[in-house]
Parts: structure tokens; sequence; C-alpha cells
């Protein structure tokens, strides 16, 4: 509860500073102060310090595992703020706002990672994404940035209305919008209700097209690369992640009861391999690093997908794992995308030579997403395929995901190649000593979940 | 009005013997429905935009008519008041801004529109599929014009206990649209 | 603390090495280095209290996994081949310049980490970690060092082998969730219990990554490629010792884990393994280019090893276990020699050179040694190691022996076809001007040829090493 | 009234809403069309919500029940959600129609591949 | 002291080889001094063994000690071992001193180069008669094989020499797996390869066991002696200086594969067919050889299809059992082939490296020493008594007559030809006029006296070397016989009344005088060799084996390594590997007009989509099974 309040509180705060400062690099800062002192209630809240204690009517409920995940989201949410903060202040004279939505972004966030009733979600949901449709849309005289905020508004009320017939259905089925339904065996709700079923299938479609899993993926590539790339990246990470959070709850509590009349691994598989293909085979032949990125999102939420097929110890905390990891990775190669000037492939030919450091880190970050051992990524990666064989069977979709893996280091290497095995000159902005400090500092994070996970496992025991 | 009880199995029965004496309720809905069905279909095939938006405003009162039908009055009221006035007057009033009259949108070829209709008759088939499979639902009814659930009183207090969190949550909702229609309605 | 100073030595010497930027600096470094790193591998070598050659720490208690090395027979012999291959490579390339040696050498130093790693783990998760780190240096060496089409072909050599560790990957995960108490420890996973067609899956999801790695025949088409295209230091590094990495993955883990599964499927493996052994002579007998026919003689030898393997005869296993050392031994000095031509000539195609013998004597001396060593001449290391990969491959089919016996008299003709087309016959006009090799590279190899002499009349310290590792891996067999 | 029908309503009126966004152009009519998938939701909630209402005072006679009121209240909160997403939608339109003077759904079309 | 006979050599070729500029009197000491050092000894030892019977086997270190078998540096001398290493170091000593001045004009390096060479070869000649099993038995094997190998390709410039050596070498290495398996066999079964044990367990090997292991060691010494079908090898070993043609191609390195057979001796006369293929091969060889030398024009290549020839006589008396025999004949051939081959050198020397025939002739009178010297090999070799070679070729023969009369008459015909082209040879190079150039004419003159020495030497032992092993009928007491008797432990004993056996050596000597005659008569005429047709040229042309080789195993595999490189390996193999990535390359190209931008068409493919969806639920079932069958 606490960091739900704190969000919403803080966004209000802001839009008070909004017209009283005028400074606007001040915004960044008072953002910042924001964003710690979430980090601090919410660890708060996790210890078991909640500072309002509202009667939620079970409309919410706080597991160690959600309030977790609001960590892990606000942390990088506040990375993302230390590194890119400032190419925010360059996208025109509505700062304040954006880190204004960028909090009510995190107070859905917040939601979705503790929510118990399908209102919440509905609302969760809708908090997550409408400010999204605005900063998609904040580059207004850029007709790329148009495009992409028409049609991810577009598709996500399509989806959004999916949704609802979904939650309508499942209404109907079981007479209750809470997540936990008492299932009688006698009465009228006797066994599984067809209606609750037809109405998951509408509730999938519309979480996957949210954590954009193909066949429900179109949105992304576009809306990903017409927004501008600060925005991008916060959308690549925390809001994505925070809708497999909320998908994975729907399926360990609606999906695992139903799984008696319906096998939604076999769907699940079906997702995941049309994910991984859409993902990967995609990127491979992209021109530009940031579209190439958007793809790679796709492959990468392919992945996380195993955890909602195999609903295990492994899958939870493996998906805690795989957010951090891939936020990380994700919030970094996008901070140095941004302060490139042209995002293709030979944009960054020769990086290795004018600018080490943004490419050493950046090299770093690419072998975390590829899942090469001694970074994050690898464990993240190691957690899923563990859950999904712990599973016992469908053995063969690791070894598809393993393959798909391969491919997808092609393209992630093609940047490596770029930066440091063909000559050229990279044109970038103006990289500020602090800047670099916080890429190594991300990088050694990395690294050192990578190496020695075990500091952040003991905090995994929920 | 009268008050249907009793199993689905006898009611049809019933109508099936007196068809020509369908109760006020039953006349209603049907009309009501086609209306709405009616309207819901000029929306898509009228050409002026303009028309379009009065097609909706039609289906919105039919359902509110059938809002009333189940006796849920607020919701009736405030469907009324909240699409047929704000948010369809705000439609129309962009569309005048824009003066899209008749015509100026460019149509799509047929196979594309031949599809959208497939895709669109396979999803209702889907939740026929759903309805017929529903066992559960064979002979339950929707209490017709019955039960006070749906009034003001027994809404306000579950809104302002049960659905307070939420009914506060939703207000953040209304920040960040504002917020948004701030940022991008303003001109630079 | 021993087998933990093997790993952190180079690491830490790597890294610092990353860091120094003139070259002048950077090369006594890295001798330096790489002889500390000598001094403690024969220091472990010696030693025999196993309080000094083990290490365990917890790592992973989450997934039951623990930081733990150990240097037993087995990976005594490989840990010392690694260790004294890098002081030869550096001493034998010490003249070549490379653009930010200092970045080279490090790279250097943590493959070499990596692969020791990959030796001395008892862990099959600290066993893939290093497995990994030791292709991600290498890749960059090959990357950035490397020959004119180096990108591509490095990248099809990264991305093969990635497959294959991935693969190998699933097959680790799948036996530890089958293991009693879900730990990776050894010896969890030899007593891990698969069903019939669990195993069979494994297995070969296991044994392709391997494969990959030896190179095996179908998976072998990378290894040419990569050894012509990468700077020679670094091929000397992969085929000396990252080679291994196999042959040693299939003792240490592949036999013991799948006792069963390796026995039925030896047949198909083992012919596999002959039938790339000639073809890869076959095709050294045609090749124009040193480092080729080289490579491919390499895949020939590495065949027979896996061949030896899989017949799971004792003798064939200590054959083995020499012969990874000796073959290390041998082909770095042929290496060796192709740089020295390389470097000084600028080509490395037959039909372009001749009668260097006449010019650079030492170089032809030290050489046509080097190719006795490879053809297995008696009194040469590499004999006792092959005589007993015969033997044992004899005992477990005559008419397989026969068969891959043929690659012994093809592997004499083209390397004799080498050494004739490089240094016998009248002078061309390229080796008019060559003079004879310089006096690093002249050291390298004549500590090299001491090796191969001593360990060829002598070779018995090395069996009496391995003895142990054979051991472990008889009863390994014999647990189920 | 048999809750198949306003199923079958509901359900309809949603095809025609799914149809409506997939065959026309116009933005606002595709965004009109949405509002109508909606409203059919709408619908279907309040007719379940009568029915489990009649399902359950069937169950107990005497004393009052309020089931079914959550899905009122659900309705409730979708017409809000609509109201604020069609703010900023209509928004979103208007600033494209500002730079290009089009409401076209297709008329933009850089981003792709 | 055993092992001081192979030190010294191997020293010598330590210092000759490390210290490459040394001063060439000085390198010929170290040459000459180290071979002399360890015939010294050898004398000793043999002198010891002939007193008080084979030492004790010696073992200097653990070879190779595994748990399965255990194989030891060790010597063995006995009285075989011992007469191989007097013949060797004997021989071998006349040989360096003759090097020494036939070599002269080699450059400093090169001279020393070439006594390391000579040092080494006749190191592991003794490793290969001393080692007391196999294994070490194939070390010298081998290590003789890499000598000849750089002694053959001496004068590495000239590339047709080359091949040559490869050749040699890579033929050797057939054999060599031949005998390598062999000894797998033998360890596989026995777990030994100590000649004591091996022998002494015998009894444990089934009879195919015992067959194959002497066919595989046989198949071996076809690779080292030079029989079908690996002979083709010594005549173009030849390329070599002469000295090494003599030791190596002659004397010594060629009998390795009689003294493997004889040491073998317990098993081979265990197996009927493994002692039948031997002498069928032998004689085989040994005539097929022999028609071969009638017709070749070049001195050295006339000796070295003898020498085959002659191997095969010996591996007839092996096959026939009559082990002494062969290896008396090992004997005396070495003394007067290495002769002939001195000879041939010091001919070749006179006329400034002429080697053909046709161009010498008449050389009686410029090369006197020379000339009677090779007079006495001719005869030796065609074995007219009294000189050696009679009397071990008339023991093989007796022996053959003993086995099987076809034998006989094969080998009295071999010994016809023989007798014939050794004539020929002596005939068109000595006597007649001289048909070489004038300058080579003014230049001819006798060879320095370090050649003559050894010349004189040999040709004593020649005419005498027959006289140690004189057969009862002539009232000797067969020496070599009973010497070697405890080795020689199978040799088959055959009864020939004296009569019947006066009957084989008239016949035998008798057809010899007659060749001799018949070829004298034809080439004192007409020394001219004219252009060989018919069968002639087929004979001069080898029989075309060398050509039938190239077409049937050599281009084949060539061939075939071509289409695996250019084909298999880069088309196909590595094609496929390429073509995974092509292929993802193109379907990612593919794949991406999907996202074609279009809102309404991303919707309809939810849309679709979600039917899918629920098309797969509604057959859930039948999927699961599908996959169920499926794994």
């Amino acid at each position: 509860m606490n960091a739900i309040i704190f969000s919403a509180g803080w966004g209000i705060v802001m839009m008070f500073c909004s017209f009283l400062i005028s400074n606007k690099s001040s915004f960044r800062h008072i953002a910042v102060v924001g964003l710690l002192l979430l980090l601090v209630v919410n660890i708060m809240d996790t210890n078991g310090h909640a500072i309002f204690n509202i009667n939620v009517h079970g409309m919410l409920a706080y597991t160690r595992f959600g309030l977790f995940f609001n960590s892990i989201a606000i942390a990088s949410t506040l990375i993302y703020v230390l590194l890119t903060g400032k190419d925010i202040e360059r996208l025109g004279n509505y700062v304040a706002e954006y880190f204004i939505l960028i909090f009510f972004v995190l107070c859905g966030v917040t939601i979705l990672s503790s929510y118990n009733n399908l209102l919440m979600l509905f609302l969760g949901i809708e908090i997550l994404s409408i400010p999204l449709y605005i900063l998609t849309g904040s580059d207004k005289r850029n007709l790329k940035s148009n495009e992409a905020s028409l049609k991810y508004f577009l598709m996500g009320a399509f989806s959004t209305g999916l949704m609802l017939m979904g939650i309508a259905l499942m209404y109907g089925g079981t007479a209750t919008f809470s997540l936990d339904v008492i299932r009688t065996e006698t009465g009228l709700y006797k066994g599984v209700s067809f209606l609750e079923i037809i109405g998951l299938l509408f509730l999938m479609v519309s979480m996957s097209f949210k954590v954009s899993a193909a066949p429900f993926h179109f949105w992304t590539p576009d809306v990903y690369d017409g927004a501008p790339s600060v925005f991008t990246s916060f959308m690549a990470t925390i809001v994505k992640v925070a809708g497999f959070i909320a998908f994975l709850k729907l399926c360990y509590v609606r999906m695992a009861a139903t799984s008696t009349a319906i096998d939604w691994q076999l769907l699940f598989a079906v997702i995941i391999i049309s994910t991984l293909l859409f993902g990967n085979i995609t990127a491979v032949f992209q021109q530009s690093v940031k579209r190439m990125l958007a793809y790679s999102s796709i492959a990468q939420a392919g992945f996380m997908l195993f955890a909602l097929f195999s609903l295990n110890d492994f899958a939870s905390k493996g998906l805690l794992m795989y957010s951090a990891a891939y936020c990380l990775a994700t919030i970094g190669l996008f901070a140095v995308l941004v302060k490139m000037k042209d995002v293709t492939f030979e944009g960054y030919n020769g990086l290795a030579k004018t600018q080490p450091v943004l490419a050493a880190t950046n090299a770093i970050f690419l072998f975390s997403l590829a899942g090469i051992p001694l970074t994050a990524g690898f464990l993240a990666k190691y957690y899923m395929l563990a859950a999904v064989i712990e599973t016992g069977n469908y053995i063969w979709l690791v070894v598809i995901g393993v393959l798909f893996a391969a491919v997808s280091v092609y393209y992630y290497f093609r940047v490596i190649q770029a930066m440091y095995f063909k000559t050229g000159e990279p044109q970038t902005e103006t990289i500020t000593g602090s800047f670099k400090f916080g890429l190594i500092a991300l990088a050694a994070i990395i690294i050192l979940i990578g190496v020695l996970p075990q500091y952040l496992f003991n905090w995994l025991y929920f | 009005g009268r008050i249907c009880t009793g199993t689905g199995f006898k009611r049809k029965s019933k109508s099936k013997k007196r068809t020509f004496l369908m109760t006020a309720t039953e006349i209603l809905f049907w009309i009501l429905s086609a209306l709405a069905l009616f309207s819901a279909l000029m929306v898509l095939v009228s050409k002026n935009p303009v028309h379009s938006v009065l097609w909706l405003i039609i289906v919105f009162f039919a359902i509110s008519g059938h809002y009333i039908l189940l006796n849920a009055q607020f919701l009736a009221i405030v469907n009324l008041i909240v699409y047929a006035g704000a948010i369809m007057v705000l439609f129309l009033f962009v569309i005048m801004l824009m003066n899209l009259n008749a015509s100026v949108e460019p149509q799509k070829n047929s196979l594309i529109k031949l599809a959208g209709v497939i895709a669109g008759g396979l999803l209702l088939f889907v939740m026929m599929e759903a309805v017929i499979n529903a066992n559960e639902l064979t002979n339950s009814q929707a209490a017709m014009n019955e039960g006070d659930i749906g009034l003001i009183e027994n809404l306000g207090k579950v809104l302002f206990t049960k659905y307070a969190v939420p009914f506060e949550i939703s207000s953040v909702l209304f920040l960040s649209a504002m917020v948004g229609a701030v940022v991008i309605g303003k001109k630079e | 603390m021993i087998a933990l100073l093997l790993i952190l030595v180079p690491v830490i010497g790597g890294l610092i090495a990353l860091f120094i930027k003139n070259e002048t600096a950077a090369k006594p470094f890295a001798l330096l280095v790489s002889i500390i790193t000598l001094i403690i591998a024969l220091a472990g070598v010696y030693s025999n209290t196993s309080s000094q050659l083990h290490y365990d720490t917890s790592w992973i208690p989450d997934l039951n996994s623990r930081f733990t090395l150990g240097l037993d027979g087995l990976s005594k012999i490989l840990v010392l081949l690694t260790a004294i291959s890098l002081p030869i490579i550096i001493t034998a390339t010490y003249k070549n310049t490379y653009a930010g040696a200092g970045k080279f050498y490090g790279l250097m130093f943590l493959c070499q980490a990596g692969m020791l790693g990959v030796f001395l783990s008892m862990d099959a998760l600290l066993f893939y970690f290093f497995w990994e780190l030791a292709l991600i240096p290498a890749y960059f060496l090959c990357s950035i060092w490397g020959g004119e089409k180096r990108i591509q072909v490095t990248f099809k050599f990264f991305v093969y082998t990635f497959v294959g560790s991935l693969l190998m990957l699933v097959s680790i995960l799948f036996i530890y969730f089958k293991t009693a108490d879900h730990s990776f420890a050894i010896q969890s996973f030899y007593h891990a219990d698969l069903s019939a067609s669990q195993a069979q899956w494994m297995f070969w999801l296991f044994f392709i990554a391997l494969a990959i790695k030896m190179p095996i025949f179908p998976f072998h088409t990378w290894q040419p490629d990569t050894y012509e295209q990468a700077p020679t230091a670094v091929t000397m590094l992969l085929s000396g010792v990252m080679v291994k990495m196999g042959v040693f993955a299939v003792i240490r883990w592949l036999l013991p884990v799948f006792p069963a599964a390796s026995q039925s499927n030896s047949s198909i493996i083992i012919t596999l393994s002959v039938i790339g052994m000639l073809y890869a002579s076959l095709i050294a007998i045609r090749q124009d280019d040193m480092k080729r026919l080289i490579a491919y003689s390499s895949i020939a030898h590495i065949g027979l090893m896996c061949a030896a393997l899989f017949a799971q005869q004792k003798v064939g296993l200590q054959g083995v276990l020499i012969q990874m050392f000796n073959h290390g031994i041998n082909i770095i000095g042929l290496w060796i020699v192709a740089d020295a031509i390389e470097k000084q000539l600028g080509t490395r195609k037959f039909s372009e050179l001749g009668g260097l013998a006449q010019k650079a004597p030492k170089l032809a001396i030290l050489f046509v040694m080097m190719c006795l060593a490879n053809v297995a001449l008696p009194l040469t290391n590499a004999f006792v190691g092959e005589f007993l990969m015969f033997n044992g491959l004899f005992r477990y089919n005559p008419i397989m022996a026969g068969v891959a016996g043929i690659s012994i008299i093809l592997a004499a003709v083209y390397t004799l076809n080498m050494i004739q087309k490089i240094f016998y016959g009248n002078t061309v006009a390229l080796t008019e001007s060559a003079h004879d090799s310089s006096f690093n590279v002249n050291a390298a190899l004549v500590i090299l040829v001491i090796v191969v002499l001593v360990f060829g009349v002598y070779p018995q310290p090395m069996i009496n090493l391995t003895q142990e590792g054979g051991k472990l891996f008889i009863s390994a067999i014999n647990f189920r | 009234m048999p809750i198949q029908y306003y199923i079958v309503l509901a359900s309809a009126l949603f095809c025609i809403g799914v149809a409506g966004v997939l065959i026309r152009r116009n933005a606002i009519i595709v965004f009109m069309c949405i509002e109508l998938m909606l409203n059919s939701v709408n619908l279907m909630l309040v007719a379940f919500s009568k029915m489990h209402y009649a399902i359950s005072s069937a169950g107990n006679k005497n004393m009052p029940v309020n089931t079914g009121t959550d899905a009122q209240i659900f309705v409730f909160f979708i017409m809000v959600v609509a109201a604020a997403e069609v703010s900023v939608g209509l928004a979103i339109i208007v600033m494209m129609y500002r730079n290009v003077h089009s409401t076209d759904v297709n008329f933009l079309n850089r981003l792709k591949n | 002291m055993v092992y001081l006979v192979p030190l010294f050599p191997l020293l010598g070729f330590l210092l000759n080889g490390l210290f490459r500029n040394l001063s060439k009197s000085l390198v010929s000491i170290i040459g000459c001094g180290s071979i002399l050092a360890s015939f010294v000894i050898s004398c000793i030892l043999f002198f010891d063994v002939r007193s008080g019977g084979a030492l004790p086997v010696q073992s200097l270190f653990p070879f190779i000690n595994i748990a399965s078998f255990k194989i030891d540096f060790a010597f063995q001398v006995d009285q075989l071992s011992s007469l191989f290493l007097l013949i060797i170091t004997g021989v071998g000593f006349l040989i360096h001193v003759y090097s020494t001045s036939y070599m002269h004009d080699e450059k400093d390096e090169h001279f020393a180069r070439y006594f390391a060479y000579l040092n080494l070869f006749v190191f592991s000649m003794l490793l290969l008669v001393l080692g007391a099993n196999y294994v070490i038995m194939f070390i010298g094997w081998e290590g003789v094989g890499l000598c000849s190998y750089l002694l053959i390709g001496y004068w590495f410039k000239n590339d047709s020499y080359n091949y040559a050596a490869k050749k040699a070498f890579v033929m050797n290495r057939i054999g060599d797996l031949g005998f390598l398996l062999g000894i797998f066999w033998l360890l596989s079964k026995l777990g030994t390869a100590n000649y004591n044990d091996v022998f002494a367990h015998t009894a444990q090997l089934s009879s195919t066991d015992i067959t194959g292991i002497t066919v595989l060691l046989f198949i071996g010494a076809m690779g080292k002696s030079a029989q079908i079908p690996l002979y083709t090898w010594l005549p173009d070993a030849m390329a070599g200086p002469t000295p090494v043609s003599a030791l190596i191609h002659a004397a010594t390195m060629v009998t390795a594969g009689i003294y493997m057979v004889a040491r073998s001796n317990a098993l081979y006369s265990l197996s009927a067919v493994a002692e039948n293929l031997v002498a069928i091969v032998g004689i085989a060889t040994a005539l097929f050889a022999a028609t071969i030398a009638i017709k070749q024009n070049d001195i050295k290549k006339v000796l070295a299809y003898s020498t085959v020839s002659q191997l095969g006589y010996m591996f007839l008396g092996l096959g026939v059992g009559a082990y002494t025999g062969a290896v008396f004949h090992v004997m005396t051939h070495a003394f007067f082939k290495a002769l002939l081959f001195l000879g041939a050198g010091s001919v070749i020397h006179a006329i400034h490296n002429q080697q053909d025939i046709r161009y010498m002739g008449g050389l009686r009178k410029y090369l006197p020493v020379t000339h009677i010297t090779f007079l006495i090999g001719c005869l030796a070799i065609s074995g007219i008594p009294p000189f050696s070679g009679f009397f071990s070729k008339d023991e093989i023969l007796a022996a053959a007559y003993a086995k099987n009369p076809v034998y006989w008459v094969l080998g009295v015909i071999g010994a016809g030809m023989t007798a014939f082209y050794m004539f020929r040879l002596y005939a068109t190079t000595f006597l007649g006029e001289f048909r070489g150039t004038e300058e080579q004419k003014n230049h001819l003159h006798e060879s320095p006296l370090a050649i003559t020495t050894p010349l004189f030497i040999l040709a004593v032992l020649a005419v005498i070397g027959g006289f140690v092993n004189v057969p009862e009928v002539f009232g000797g007491k067969s020496a070599l016989h009973n010497f070697l008797k405890p080795v020689l432990t199978t040799e088959n004993t055959f009864e020939l009344t004296s009569s019947k056996d006066y009957m084989l050596m008239v016949v035998s000597v008798a057809v010899a005088v007659i060749a001799i005659l018949i070829a004298l008569a034809k080439y004192i005429k007409k020394p001219e060799l004219g252009e060989p047709k018919g069968l002639g040229k087929v004979l001069a042309n080898k029989w075309y084996v060398d050509e039938i080789y190239n077409a049937l195993i050599v281009n084949p595999l060539a061939a075939l390594g071509a289409f695996f490189k250019n084909v298999v390996d880069k088309s196909g193999i590595d094609g496929f590997v390429n073509g995974v990535g092509t292929f993802i390359q193109y379907s990612s190209r593919r794949l991406r007009l999907v996202q074609n931008g279009k809102v309404g068409s991303y919707i309809l493919m939810m849309v679709f989509s979600l039917l899918v969806l629920w098309c797969v639920f509604w057959n859930q079932t039948y999927i699961v099974d599908f996959f169920k069958k499926l794994f």
C-alpha cells in the first residue's frame, strides 16, 4: 500500500512543483528524491512496517513476492532516471509532466504487483497504459511519434475491450471479480464454468498483448520504434515486466484452478514458440539498433513466458530474476542508444575506439541479454529453463528455446561486432563522466548478480 | 409488468403456446435489441462520421433501455449522461472541428472488409460456443425489473465501502488523463 | 589453495594486463604471469596434500551449486599442459606486434583461466561457467586480431560452440533434477538415476557440445577456418588446449554420467571418429595451406582420441590421457613454425614456398622433429599415446583399429609432403631472401623438442601421473 | 428473460464493434467502435449481475441479497475509465490531425517491417 | 655393458648432429670411431655368448608400465642378436670408413649431417636387434625407416630424391601398421611382448591368433624387406648416396624382416599358413625381381633388384624352416652385396656420377682393385663354390627341396637368372671398351685407399664367409647351425641322402655356370645394349608395377581427398552449416513483412490468433496425444 500511495502522492507533489519551479533540471532531482523515498517505504513495507493501514476489502493482497517486485521496479526506475534523466529534459518543455506520468505509471505497476481483484487488474492496466499513450506521443512534432501513439492507443483500447469481455464472461461463470473463487463441488458453480474458460482465453489474449507476446505483439516494434528512445526504454522494461507479474498472478490463481478443463500449458507453448519465432527471427534482419531492441524485447518476453508456462518455485523466483536482469541490461542499452546520433548498426561502428567505456559496458549489457554466463542474464535464462525442465514434460520446448537463444546471439553480437571489429566515426552526444560512472556501476551490478547471485537470492524467500 | 418465474423449460413451453401474448417486458426487450443491433450496424456502414455518431447514440439509448428493463436505473442514467451526453458530444465536437463530413474517409479494399466481417462472425461463433457449452446457464434467468441492487442507494453504499480503494485509485487515472490531455493538447 | 590460485592468478593477471597501455611493458608482464602460473601448476602437480589440491566453498546455495575445484590425476595433466603452453606461446610470439598488446595478453590469460577452470571444476554448473568463460575471450581475440575474413569465421565458431554448450546446459539441468539431492556436485551427477530413454536424449544433447568442441567429424567445419583466421598465438591456445576441453569433458562428465548410453552409442561415435580420421587425413593431403593442413591433422588426431575413449578400454584411456598432453605440445610446435614462416615470408602456401632448409637450417631441423612427433614416430612423445590408444581400439574391435590405422600412413604422407614442399627442393623467388628463425622461436621450439624427446623416451612419469585419473574414471564407470 | 438472450445480444454488439474496428479506417469511427465494444460488455455484465442476483435470491427467499452489485459497480468503473480514455484518445487523434490533416489510421505508415 | 653398443653410435649422432660445423676429419673420426667402438664391444659380447650362451635380458628402465601390461626398455643379447651385432657394426664400420672418402666433396655441415644420419641409423638398427621385446624392436624398426628416409633424401635439393625418400617411408609405414597390429594382437592375448614370455606361452594362443599375428608381423617384414607387393621403394631408394645403399638397402636394414621372422620362429613354425605365405612370397619376389634386374641399365638399380631377389631367397629359407640358412644368407649377402655396392660406388665415383652401364665398359684396366673385388662379389652372389654365396644359397635350396621340390626348381631358375644378370652387369661394366665421353675417360682413376681397403676386406669376407657353416656333406660341422640352435629352436631338420644332396648342388651350380657363360658370351660380343622390345621392354619398365600402383591406389586416394576437400567439406557440410544461417536471414526478410504497419491488419491478426488459440483449446486432447507419440 505504501508504494501505491506514495507514488501517486509524489506524482501530485510534482504537479505542484511543475508550476512552482521553473528550472527544468531540478525536476529530475525531485524525481530522484521521490524514487528513493518510494524505495525506502516499499522496503519498509516489505519488512512489515505499513504506514497506512487501510481496509482494502480484498481488493489488494500483499505478498512478499509482489513487494519485492515493487522494489525491483522502483530501483530500475531510479537507475533509469539517473542514467537518462538528462535526455528527458531535452524533450520539449513538459519535463515535470513526464516525471509525473512516470510516477503514475509506477502507481499502476505497484497495483498490478498486488491486485487481488479483476477490477484492480483492469484499473492497474489502464493506469499503466494511459500515461504511456501520452509518453509515446510526447514528441509531438515528430510524425513517427504521432503514429506510434495512435497505433498504441487504438490497439491498447481494443485489447482493453477484449480484457473486459473476458472479465465479464468470467464473472458470468463465477459470480465474483475477486481472484480467489470458492469453488464448491455442490451448488451452481460446480466444476469449472465454461464461461470462465472463454473469459480466461480473452484475458490471456489481452495480457499477452500487454506483455507483447506473439501473435499479439504487433504493436511493439512500431511503438517502441516510434516513441522517443528515453520512453521506449521505460516502456520496454518496467512496464512490460509489470505486465508479466500481473499475468503470472492470474495464471497462478485462475488458470491453475481451471487447468483441469483446459491445458493452459499447451496454449502457452503455442504462444511461446510463436513469440520466440517472431522476436528472434525478425530481429535478425533489422538495420536500426532501436528497432532490433524492440524485437529483442519480444524475444525476451518469449523467455519470460516460460515462467507462466511452468508455474513453480523456479518460475516465480526466475521471473523476478529475469525482470531484474532484463530491466538493468535494457535500460543500460537504451541509455547508450539515446546518446548515439545514429541508431543504425553502422552508427555503432568503431565505438570501442572513440568511447571505450560505452562500448565495454554496452557489450556487457548485450552479453546479459544474450544469456552469456557470468552475467545476470544467464542466471535469468537458467531459471526459466530450469522451471520448464522441473515440470518434466515439454523438454522439446526447452530445446527450441535454447536454439532461439542461439539465434538471438546473432543480432546481439552484430552490435558488438560493429563496436569492436569494425572501423567508423560514431557520432555521440557529449558524454559526461558521471554518465560513464553510472554505466560502469550498472555493468558492475549485472556482473555481480551473474557471478554471486546469492546476494540477490537472499531476498528472494517468500 | 409481470415477473417471470419458474424454469426455462416451462417458460419456453408457455411462450410456444401463447406467443401472441408476450409480456410488455418481452416486447420491449425485442424492440430494444433490434434497435441496438440495427443502429450498431448503421454505425459501421454509414459513410458520414456524424451519422455514425448519431447512430451510436441511439445504440446507447437502446442499451440504457435494457438497463431499465433489468432494473439498473443508476447505470441507465449514468450511461445516458456519460456516454450519450458527454462522450458522444465530445466525439461530435471533434468531428465537427475537423469537419470530417461524408466520404472523406478512403475506403479499405473489399477483401479487408470481408476479412473483418469474417473475423467478427467467427468471434461471435466462439462466444456462442461458450453460451451453448456453459450448461449451468441452460435454465438460469436474468431477473427482469425486480431487485433493488441496481438502485443508487445500494450501489452508493457498496461503492464507498467495499470499493473505496478502487474509487480513490481511479482518481489517479483521471489525473494522468488530465495531465496527458494537457501535454498532448496544449500548443507549444 | 593451489587449485584456487591456479584460477586467480591468470584472472587477476589478465585483468591487470587489460589496462597496460604500452607494448614494451605488456610482454614482460605477460611472460611473468604465465611463468608464475606454470610454477603454481608444477607445485600442484607434485603436491599430494588434498587440502592443497581441493578447494570448496559455498557459491549458489540456492541452486545447491558449490564452488568446488579439484586437482586429480585427470586434471593435473591438462593443467600442466595449459600452464606450460602459455609461456611457450608468449615466448614464440614475443617478436610479433599486436595493436594493444595489453588487451591481447589480458584476454589470453582470461581464456587460460577459463580453461583451467574447466579442468578443475568439480561442479557441473561451475564447469559450464568456465566452459563459456573460456569461449568469450577467444572470440574477441580471434575477431580483433585475426585475418581478413575473421569476423564471419569467428562468429561462426562462436555460434557453433554456443549452440553446443546451450544444449549441454539443458542436459546438465535435466540431470540436476534427476540427482538424488538436487545438486550439481560431480558425485551426485555420477549417481543421477535416468531412465534409459532419458539417458539417450541427454547423452546426445551433452555429446553434441563436446563433439563440436573437439571436433568430431560432421561438426568440424568451424575449425580449419578459425585456425586459419585466428592470430597464431590464439590458434596455438585453441588447438593446443581448448580442443582438449572437449576430450576432457568426455572423460570427466559424459562417460561416467551416462555409462549405459555411452556403451550403447559407442559404436556410432567410434565409427564417426574413424571416418573423421580418414576424411581429415585425406583432406590434409590435398591442402596447400600450412595452417589448414595442421588443422585437419589435428582433427584426425582428436578423432583417434575420441574413438579410443569410447572404446572404453583402460589402455586406450591411458593413452588418451597422456596423448592430450602430447598432442598439445606437438601441435603448438607446428603452429610456432607456421607462424615463424608466415611472419617472415608472408605466406603459408606450399606452392609459394620451397628450399627453406638451405636458408633456415635450424628451423628446418626443429620443424622436422615436431613433424616426426606429429606422425608419432617411436621415441617421440606421441608414439606412446597413439600406441596405447590404438591398442585400446584394437581390443574394442580389431577391424576398426586396422581401418583407423590407415590414418597413420596418411599422416606420414601429408606430414612429409609439408616438410618437402616447405623445406626441401630448390629455393624459389620468395625464399631466396629468407633467413633463419629468430632466437625466441628457436628457444620455444627447443623446449618443446626436449619435452617431446624426454616424454618419448621415458613416458613413465606421465603415465604414473595419469594412472590416478584413469582409476577415477574406471571406478566411475563401474558405479552402476 | 433467459440469460442466453442477453449474452447473444451483447456478443453480437461486441462482434459488430470488432468488425467495425477492422473495416473502418477513420480513427474516430474505429474508436467509436471500441466504445461500442465496451458498452456491449457493460450490457453483459449487468445481465450477469441480475442473473446471479436471481440465483442467490432464489437460493434464500426471505432475506434480501445484493449479489451482483459488484458487476454494476464494475460497469460504473468501466464508464469512468472509458471517459478518461476518450479524453486522451481524442487528444491524440487531434494531435495527429494537426500534423497531417487526416484521421486515417493508415495514413501514417512509416513504422513497419 | 650391452647398452654401450647402441650408446656409442648415439653419442656419435649427437656430437655430429648438434655441433654442425666440425671439421671433416673430426667428423670422420667421431663417426667411424663410435661404430668401431661398438664393433669392438659387439665382438666381446659375441665371444661371451659363444662361450657362455645367451646373456640375461637387461632391462634399462620401464618404458610403458600400465595396469594392463608392462613393457621394459630391455636388451637381449643371444646367439642371433650377437651375430647381427657383428654384421651391423662390422659392415657398418667399413662403410663408414668408405664414406669418409666417398662423401668428401660435400660441404662441411652436410658432411656432418651425413655421418650423423649414418650413426643414427646404426643406433636404431642396433636397437632393433637388441630389443628384448617386440615394442623395442618396433622402435628400432621405425627408427631405421626414418634414417633411410633421411639418407635417401640426403640431397634434399633434388625433388625426385625427396619423392623417393617419401615413398620409402610411406611404404615402410604400411608394413609398420601390420607390425603394430600384430603387436596389439599379442598384447591383447598374452599381455606381454617380451620374446621369452611370448614364446613360452604360445600354447595360450589359438591357431587363428598365431596365424593372424604372424601374418600381420610378416606384413611388416614385407615393407621393411621389400617383398611383393611392397618392394617398389627399394629400387627408388638408390637415390641415396651409394654407401647408404650398401649399408641400409643391402647389408642391414632390409634384413630386419628376416631377423624378425627368425626371431619369432617359434610362432611361425606353429602356423602352416604363415610359413607357406612367407615361402611363396619369398620365391615369387626372388623370381620377379630377378626378371626385372635382367633388363636394368642403371648399375645400382640392377644391384637393388638383385637385393630384392636375394631377400626373396632368404624368405624362402624362412618359409621352408631353414632359419639358419636364411640367417646365414643374410650374413654372406651382407658381405658380397655390400662389396658389390661399394664397388659400384667406386665405379660411379671414378666416372663422375655416371650410373648407366651403357656408358661404361672396359674399366678393367682403369680400376683393377675394384674390378677384382667386384668379380669376386659376382661369383659369390652367383653361388659358385667355394665363395660364400654358394654355401648359404645351397642350404636354403636344400631345405626348399626337402619341403617341396617345386620351390627348389623355381629357386634354381632364380639362381640362374641371378648369375646371368650379375655377369651381364660385370661384362658391360668392366669388359670390352670404354663407351663414356672422352673427358670422363681422362679422369678415370683407381679410387683412394679409404675406398679400396673396405672393398678388399669385404672381398676377403665374401670369399671365406661361407666356411663358418660348412655342411656335413663336406665334412663340415655346420658351426653356425649349432651356434644358433638355442634361438632357432624350431629349425625343421630334414634328412637328405648325401648323393641327392650332391646332385642338387651340382644342378644349381651347373645352371649358374651356364647362365654365366651365356651372359659373358652375349655381352662380350656386343656390349652395347639396344633398346629393349617386347617382353624386354616390359621388364625394363619393371612390369609397370609403379604405374599400376599409381593408377589403382595413389591417384584414386588423391582424387578422393580432393573430392572431400572441395565438395564434401566446402559445399556439403560447411555449406549446410552456413545454409542454416542463410535460411534464418531469408526467413527474417520474409517474416518482417508481416509487420506491415497497418493497425487494421494488426488487429485482424490478433483476432485470428485468438481464434487459433480457441481451436487449439478445442482440440487440445488430440494435440497432446500427438506430442506424447512424438516424444
